[in-house]
């Protein structure tokens, strides 16, 4: 962050003037219908060398294994609160990190395990953060809903459904303020979709010109609400068109598709310094978080089923096989290796010591301590 | 019957609900889902989906939606997922459902209850562990109540529904488990019957609590111990051991407040000759402090020592357990500041 | 309200079969388009009796003078803090609520003089409460921005922008509740459309089949802030799109269009029981408000000459004039009449008492005084 | 130089805008328009629309933009047209400004400003005439500042954008006009020049205030009245009174509610022996509570008379005026209070 507060700073005219504005209406007019055609498309044609889907493979394995011991964590009592993981909706992250240009802010909501680990955070720091530890990537005030990382642009790490999405458009403000063209990544449920402040946000971002992708995770159901109980039109991408940006509903549970996706959307932001907004399909295959376990209470067990079908590991593993990427052989191989390394950050972030009392003053202003004591 | 904090609101649901047709429970989860914290379980099932509303995720619409609900004549009942939210309907509780009333030189009353589990509980970190009962508290136009006990939880929730002007309801979340005494003629098994198969007249003489009354919970000569939701379970296990040591020390639970019962208050204090108010929010500018100001202003005479005070650590809530344990005030912190103020 | 709360109350699922919400769905695909065409269609043709027409004329003439007078009224310290008129704006009132039945639930914000007039609230009760009289409408307590009259459905007069949505909806769910076909008429400004609490409520009311319509009151101006500055796109109603809510625009200078438009709306929602968006196209001679002088800071002298051709009060005027139903002389009287009524209004307003001291503690809650004194 | 408050503030934002690039405003009809009270008047002419940006209302969706640029090193100043409409941001500045510093275990940091008028002025209404400066004070994280002179709103506001933590500036609309001294190199007119021409060096001899430090307006002996913002000038008005009558009051004006400069309080208390805290909020569970319950936990043996307090009557604001000037605390009220404790 200090490296971008140094950045250099050119005047340019952050609102647009009327001319532009309706030359980029003109434009943009259509736009909805096009993309429709698009998604239509039919196949895949994305040619990934071997070795990448190998790591995207790996990645979303690490990710799958890193929360079951999250998971594990909540349940012998080394971790508390709230905690949820992403169990069913790697292919997501995976695939549209997998195109972020290095320094481009991400910025996410609770469920944000998966984001820290893709973008290269340490897996005992996220864990001891978890565990409350003093080494955590928040030094242990934040835990499992708030990972962040100054060093990896990512911005948390949200609790407040929807809260974080007004944030997200400020990044891409600074960007646009100081002349970059970083492009701003921001993720959010399809309960936060509902949010009052996103409009706010996503009107903000259309009239000035502000690079960022707004990005729907939308696994059908926010804590044990289906989408059809809380969205209106359950197509929520739709809910864009009124702000003029760009709109469409992508596939989430392949990761290939998502990157092929993400990397046409991303180099269209970069190139338009416009928004964008694309809503991915998944599915969370676990309960709400740790404390839900009964997800009979919204779906059916066929339901749960049918989805699982489509795993995004499981289809990537598949592809591979099918492609001779990889054989079973392999796979056993990858899983083992993750099972083994987070086994032993499990066991390192439970061995670290829990942060100093004084520590609870430190970091509620960044010069003072507040007033002490009881 | 002896039932938990969390039965006892939902039995107060229930009756309420079977009393008055327009009563209705509107929030997050509470249907389909029965409730994050389980307040609401079977009532879904028991009346449906036209009084038993599951909501998108959107705590201004929702009060605003309960509002304008009210203005027509029905009688919602708001749960907050967690108090925490309602910082997110800060706008519409205190610049709408509080004001109306005044604004409209009385025309239109604005009767709605909002509820929900407010405070701390176990590492759900600085987002999600907010007190708010004191903030609105110092909103005129608002009844604000926070019960210890099972029989208050039903009492004061059936009174906060009857209520023609909104009332904020707070509930501890480490209280949903507390077993306690509530009377009432009717059933908590009833919960799971379709409504109106229930015994009507068991709610004739039912049980109510009122606003405005403080409870002692212990009486005592040397000191008084001033607390409110889950903090007066911390008073009473403070003046157990105070007791040990020779100390008398009267509880008193101030389960309103607003309106405060001050007279009872002050009469407790006017008594013991020191006090030691304990609250839970941040203790920089949270509602203690007016207690505490209340009591010197009016009992300054009979006061032996300053009024103490106890309250949380003035930090975002961390989530790390052993950080999080320092900031809630304890039995300890309690005794350590009665210790003080007993000189 | 008293009345409204001893209603009948029958039992009804309030949250629809998804099979329900399916078919509504395959029946409004294409609204839009269908709407766009009917907004095409040339003409007016409304034939109205003429004692209508002069009804119309002499209702918006009485907005104009009355708030004339408030103006004064300002100005020579009668009245204090933030009053806002309706110049220019009649014809939107005056037309829509010329349709309403009575008993429909009606809430606006703070340019409300206007409906509480139409409406048949008493000018002289309207004017004491813009005085701070005790007769006031508000007992003095509410103010220019704060009128109610439960006796007509009038929920408000409320002065946070935005902020009245969620109760507008709120109307209407009780409509549902009870299981009656009152309509929820909710106005709202241009500059409040981009408030987030109305995504809210325009996705509950439509996931909820509530019958209220969502009328935005676009002058193009929010205080200060021309449309264009505030609104990603300036066609606000396509907002509503997202939230599958049907939603057009029509002309707000003409009331006998608004009227013909109000008729066509309110008759469908009645019958449909769902939300319908409409984006009413007005003016705004005056500045925001008393305190608001220099309009140059927004616009220039030439638009408001060319606004002013299409003055509500003109324009009827003129068709008056052209079909017959008046001559100069009639409208000469009809605005004397009113102004003479008005004066009389100002000057018993003006002479009324302040409310008592003891008042400042009355109607904080129903039943009790708060604590009082210093 | 003698500027008015409002041009003070103005100063200030000019100086800090001009020494750093990252500084800009943000908020409602503060460019083109001018703003609503005037205060960034020409600001937008001179800086143009990409430091001085006009937003649609939207004030959650303002503060959260602002939060997210300062995450990227920019310095926001928010303007709301009122402090009251900073309740409609009330989750951005409290879950989301206020924690993320701690949230993030430090890795962040939040520099932005909160600015705008609170109070009461002349028959806004209920829904616009909040005090929320003690609100936000009982917020960890947050800093509060309430500033009752032109010299202290420049040397406030300029600490305030070179802060790191967030700071919320409350500015009485009513002090607008007022008059007084400000110690600075820059000349007012500067602000109708385009930029870079103003003289750059005079701002290296520029003159801030800090925060935590109350000023003691007038040295007395028998009374501490102690008040803030547009209640400071109370207090003085009142002190004078006093004074004819043979009573040597204090004036302890707070500036700085958070962090709070105890020990200056401390001081002139325990000097006089009694004292009155003064504050326009809802007198009930405001902020005033807190400075009184701190000075009689810490100089409870200095005191001969129970602190007295003064607030805003606990009503929402009322429109008429003879019953909004009931509402706000007067000098007659303060006085009355003053002679109270006085015995
Ligand atoms: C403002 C607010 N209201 C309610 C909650 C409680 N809550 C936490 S997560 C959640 C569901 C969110 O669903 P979605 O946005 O779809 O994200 P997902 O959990 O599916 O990833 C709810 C209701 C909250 N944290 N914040
Ligand atoms: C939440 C909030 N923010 C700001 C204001 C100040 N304000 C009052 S009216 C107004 C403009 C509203 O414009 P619009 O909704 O178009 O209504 P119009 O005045 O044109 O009728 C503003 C910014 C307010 N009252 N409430
Ligand atoms: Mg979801
Ligand atoms: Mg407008």
């Amino acid at each position: 962050m200090e490296a971008a507060q140094a950045g250099a700073v050119e005047r340019k005219q952050i609102t647009p003037s009327k001319e532009k504005k309706e030359h980029a209406l003109a434009t943009r007019s259509g736009s909805k219908r096009r993309q429709e055609a698009a998604r239509r498309k039919p196949g895949n044609s994305l040619m990934e060398p071997a070795e990448t889907l190998r790591d995207y493979h790996r990645l979303m394995v690490r990710i799958r294994v890193f929360e079951g011991l999250s998971m594990r964590a909540f349940r012998s009592g080394l971790a508390g609160g709230y905690l949820h993981v992403y169990n069913g909706m790697e292919g997501t992250a995976v695939g549209w990190l997998s195109c972020v240009r290095e320094g481009d802010p991400i910025i996410a909501a609770y469920r944000d395990h998966g984001y820290a680990l893709i973008l290269g955070m340490d897996p005992v720091d996220v864990m001891a953060e978890i565990m409350g530890r003093a080494r955590g990537v928040s030094r242990g005030k934040g835990g499992s809903m708030h990972l962040y990382s100054a060093e990896h642009s990512f911005y948390g790490g949200w609790a407040i459904v929807g809260g974080h999405t007004a944030m997200g458009v400020g990044l891409a403000f600074a960007t646009k303020y100081r002349g970059g063209d970083e492009v701003t990544h921001l993720f959010f449920g399809d309960g936060a979709a509902n949010a009052g402040v996103l409009y706010e946000s996503m009107n903000m971002a259309s009239l000035w010109d502000l690079p960022v992708v707004f990005i729907l995770e939308n696994n059908e159901i926010a804590m044990g609400t289906r989408l059809e109980y809380h969205a209106a039109d359950t197509h929520m991408h739709n809910r864009a068109e009124g702000f003029n940006i760009e709109h469409e509903r992508i596939d989430g549970m392949n990761v290939l598709h998502v990157r092929k996706d993400a990397l046409r959307i991303i180099d269209h932001v970069r190139k338009t310094q416009r928004p964008y907004f694309v809503e991915i399909m998944s599915f969370r295959f676990e309960g709400h978080g740790a404390a839900d376990h009964d997800r009979s209470l919204y779906r059916s067990k066929e339901e749960e089923k049918e989805a699982g079908k489509r795993d995004p590991i499981l289809l990537l593993e598949q592809y591979m096989l099918e492609t001779g990427v990889m054989i079973e052989g392999d796979i056993k191989v990858v899983w083992k290796d993750v099972e083994q390394e987070m086994e032993r950050a499990y066991k390192e972030a439970a061995d670290m010591p829990k942060p100093e009392p004084h520590e609870v003053y430190e970091n509620v202003y960044t010069d003072i301590l507040p007033e002490e004591g009881h | 019957m002896t039932i938990t904090y969390r039965d006892a609101i939902r039995q107060a649901l229930i009756e309420e609900m079977d009393r008055d047709e327009n009563v209705f429970l509107i929030g997050e989860d509470i249907g389909r889902y029965q409730g994050t914290f389980r307040v609401t379980q079977n009532l879904y099932e028991k009346y449906g989906a036209r009084r038993v509303v599951d909501t998108p995720i959107t705590e201004p619409g929702i009060v605003g939606v309960a509002m304008g609900a009210a203005l027509r004549g029905l009688r919602p009942v708001v749960e907050m997922m967690t108090m925490s939210f309602s910082i997110l309907a800060m706008d519409q509780i205190i610049n709408h459902v509080a004001k109306m009333h005044y604004m409209s030189g009385g025309q239109f009353h604005v009767p709605m209850v909002i509820r929900g589990p407010g405070g701390a509980a176990h590492q759900l970190s600085a987002q999600h562990s907010h007190s708010m009962e004191g903030w609105f508290a110092h909103v005129p136009g608002l009844k604000v109540v926070a019960p210890s006990t099972p029989a208050d939880a039903y009492g004061l929730l059936k009174t906060a529904i009857r209520d023609d002007s909104p009332v904020i309801f707070t509930e501890n979340p480490s209280l949903y488990a507390v077993k306690g005494e509530v009377p009432s003629g009717v059933d908590y098994a009833d919960a799971t019957l379709p409504p109106g198969s229930g015994d009507e007249s068991a709610s004739s003489d039912d049980f109510t609590v009122p606003f405005g009354k403080a409870a002692i919970r212990k009486e005592g000569t040397d000191i008084s111990l001033i607390g409110y939701s889950r903090m007066a379970h911390v008073c009473m296990d403070a003046a157990e051991e105070l007791e040990n040591e020779g100390v008398s020390a009267e509880v008193v639970d101030v389960r309103s407040l607003s309106p405060l019962d001050s007279s009872t208050i002050f009469a407790s204090v006017k008594k013991t000759n020191r006090a030691v108010v304990i609250y839970e929010d941040w203790r920089f500018g949270g509602f203690g402090a007016e207690i505490a100001a209340k009591i010197q202003e009016n009992c300054f005479d009979f006061l032996d020592a300053p009024v103490g005070r106890v309250g949380g650590l003035n930090v975002p809530m961390p989530y790390a357990r052993n950080l999080e344990l320092l900031c809630i005030p304890s039995k300890d912190d309690l005794l350590a500041k009665a210790r003080e103020v007993l000189g």
